[in-house]
Formats: C-alpha cells, structure tokens, sequence
C-alpha cells in the first residue's frame, strides 16, 4: 500500500521534503515508517504524527491510513 | 451553535456583524497582531503554515467540546498564512453568546487550545 | 496606558482601530447588546441613565487598579444612554495589550467592576 | 451651608426629584440628612451613597462636600 507523508515547519527543513509518496504496510507503525525512509529521524518527544488528520500513536499501526504527518510544537495564532 | 473557520493567504477582512437572534447579549472579537519584536529581534513580520484539513477538524473538534462547557451561539474563526506583516492580524475570531461570561472563557480557552493542538505554524524569516 | 471614556445618546460608533506601537498583539472588542427578553418578558428596549461624572472617575479608578494587575496599552470604553433597542450594543469596549491574556483578564474583570460599582442603570419601560 | 442632592433610577421615584439644593451642615452626616430632607426614605442596606462622586459612609459627616448622590444598586453594561 501507499501512505502518504507530510511535514511541516522545523521537520520539513529536517527531512528534507513537504510531502512524499511511499511504500508501507498496514501493519507497520508511524515510527517503524519514519525508521525505514528516513533513519536520521529522531521524533523526541516533541514532535506528535497524525494519521488521517487525527492525532495518533507513534507506536499503533497504521491500518488503512493513507496519510502521516509530522507536528511538530505548533505556533498558530 | 454555528461555526465558520477560514483560512486565508491575504489579509484578513472581518465579516460585518449580523446577529442571529435577539438573544445575542455579547459580542466579542479578538485579533492576534504580529509584533515588531520576536524574541527581542526586530523583524518585518511572520510566516505561517498549516496544516490546514487537520486543522480545521481539530478545531472544529475545540469548538464542540468548549461549546458544552461554554454555551456559545456562534463562532468564527480566521487565521491568516504565508507572510503577515508586523501590525497586521494573523488572527481574528468572533464569538457571539447570550452571555460575557461564556464568551469571554470561550474565547480564553480557545486561543489556549489553538496554540496547543491546533496544527499551525510560525515561522521565522530566517528559516 | 492610554483611555478613553464616552457616553453616547446615540448608536455607538466604534472608532477605527489604530495601534498606538507594533507591540500590540492582541486587540480585543467587547460589545454588549441589549436581549429582547428581560426577565422572561419580550421588550422593545432599555432606558440606561448614569451618574456621569462619578461613573468616570469609578472607571478611572477601575482602569488603574486592573492596568497594575493585566498591562495592557489602551482602553477604548464607550456607554450609550437613554433609550437603546433591543439588538443594539449599550456597551462598547476595546482593549489593546501586548499580550492576550492581560487583555482577556481585564475585560472580563472591569465588565465585572461596571456592574458592581459604576453609577449607570438601566431601566426598564415600565418605570 | 448648600448641598445637591441627586437620585437615581428607583431612588428618583422614590423622592421623586433628580436633583435639588437643601441647606446643611458640615458636620452632618448622608443619613442625618436623608433623614432630615426626606424622612419617609430608608436606603436599607442596599442603597450606596456618594458624596462629591466617590462612595462614602452614611455615616460620616459630609464637611464641605458640594453633592450628595443616592446610588441604588447599578446595572449598566
């Protein structure tokens, strides 16, 4: 399957990208995702995923999700 | 309780005011300025993105579960992205209540959540 | 901090906004609207009268206590008087502050102070 | 010695005038005079009185203070 990944702010500058098609499974985790496609990743404990647009668990699979995106520390307002 | 969110790349433009009711006792708008001074640096202004789909559950997320606590008859929302100069609005929201009190906390609390769940972003001109 | 104070005869105006400096962030405008119902019953409005004079020297002194407590920068606070129908705005205020919460704390806090202790009534058509 | 004396909202109604001079004293005291220039009013506890537009004590001579104001309790906003 497909997933799609979105970063944001600091974590687009990080790894490099806005948003990016690749490969996964269902049973795969946010962190197992981000450890295969981008290892020099380190979320902390700062930076939040969201899974179709909803918080979520870094270490949940992801189902039938078709997109993650990295949040980091927001700033709106 | 009717909701409006907006998210636009000019500046902002306040809708004129039309109450819904006669019961609308309270009428309370806050605009979010960009100031000169960003950790004590001058700058010309502030960059912002979003994530906006995400964005606009969450809130609407915000608003249902502050709308329980704090009885509200309506709330509208609009955050500016991309470049915002210094002294213009990235922010404005209305809300419109029977009661001060409700909008008023309303208001507190969602200004507080925006900036804890709501996916937004600042960021500097050097980035 | 600069203030203002006004009372009206006639439909508040609200003045256009002007940031005194660009370290406003947060611009907060409080209206408050006269309900059609009062105490149960329909009406078609509310005669307001004040002790002008002492209610603005109650309000000077409400500007500064609350100022020390939540700086802000101005105070814009406008009253009409006489006859306001339902649907119009009696009370007007603005505040400007660096920061949203003194700005946030302060209006709620002087809406408080007006109703406790500034001479202004409101009266009702059958008096 | 002359003072004003104004009322407001229920008050007005009750002495039925809004404003008016009497003679006084200076070592007279609101209720003294109350008492005196309208006998069959009672501010009971909720009627505040004000002398030259500050609160004051109903029960502290009002020395050469120029006006007098019954505040009932307030209601703007």
């Amino acid at each position: 399957m497909k997933i799609t990944i979105l970063t944001f702010a600091q974590t687009r500058t990080q790894l490099g990208f806005g948003g990016k098609v690749f490969d996964c499974e269902a049973n795969e985790t946010p962190r197992e995702i981000f450890r295969r496609v981008a290892p020099q990743f380190d979320p902390g404990k700062t930076i939040r995923v969201a899974v179709d647009q909803e918080y979520a668990d870094w270490d949940k699979p992801i189902g039938n999700a078709s997109e993650i995106a990295l949040i980091p520390p927001v700033s709106g307002g | 309780m009717k909701t409006k969110i907006e998210f636009t790349h000019v500046p902002i433009v306040m809708p004129p005011q039309s109450f819904a009711s006669h019961e609308i006792g309270a009428a309370l708008e806050f605009a979010g300025l960009v100031r000169e001074l960003e950790d004590g640096n001058k700058i010309p202004g502030l960059h912002y993105e979003a994530h906006e789909p995400m964005a606009r559950k969450e809130l609407e997320k915000i608003f249902q579960e502050l709308g329980v606590k704090h009885p509200c008859e309506e709330i509208y929302f609009s955050h500016r992205l991309g470049f915002v100069p210094v002294g213009e609005a990235s922010l404005f929201i209305r809300i419109n209540a029977k009661h001060r009190q409700a909008a008023l906390a309303l208001m507190a609390e969602l200004i507080d959540r925006l900036k804890q769940d709501v996916p937004i972003w600042k960021v500097s001109q050097t980035c």
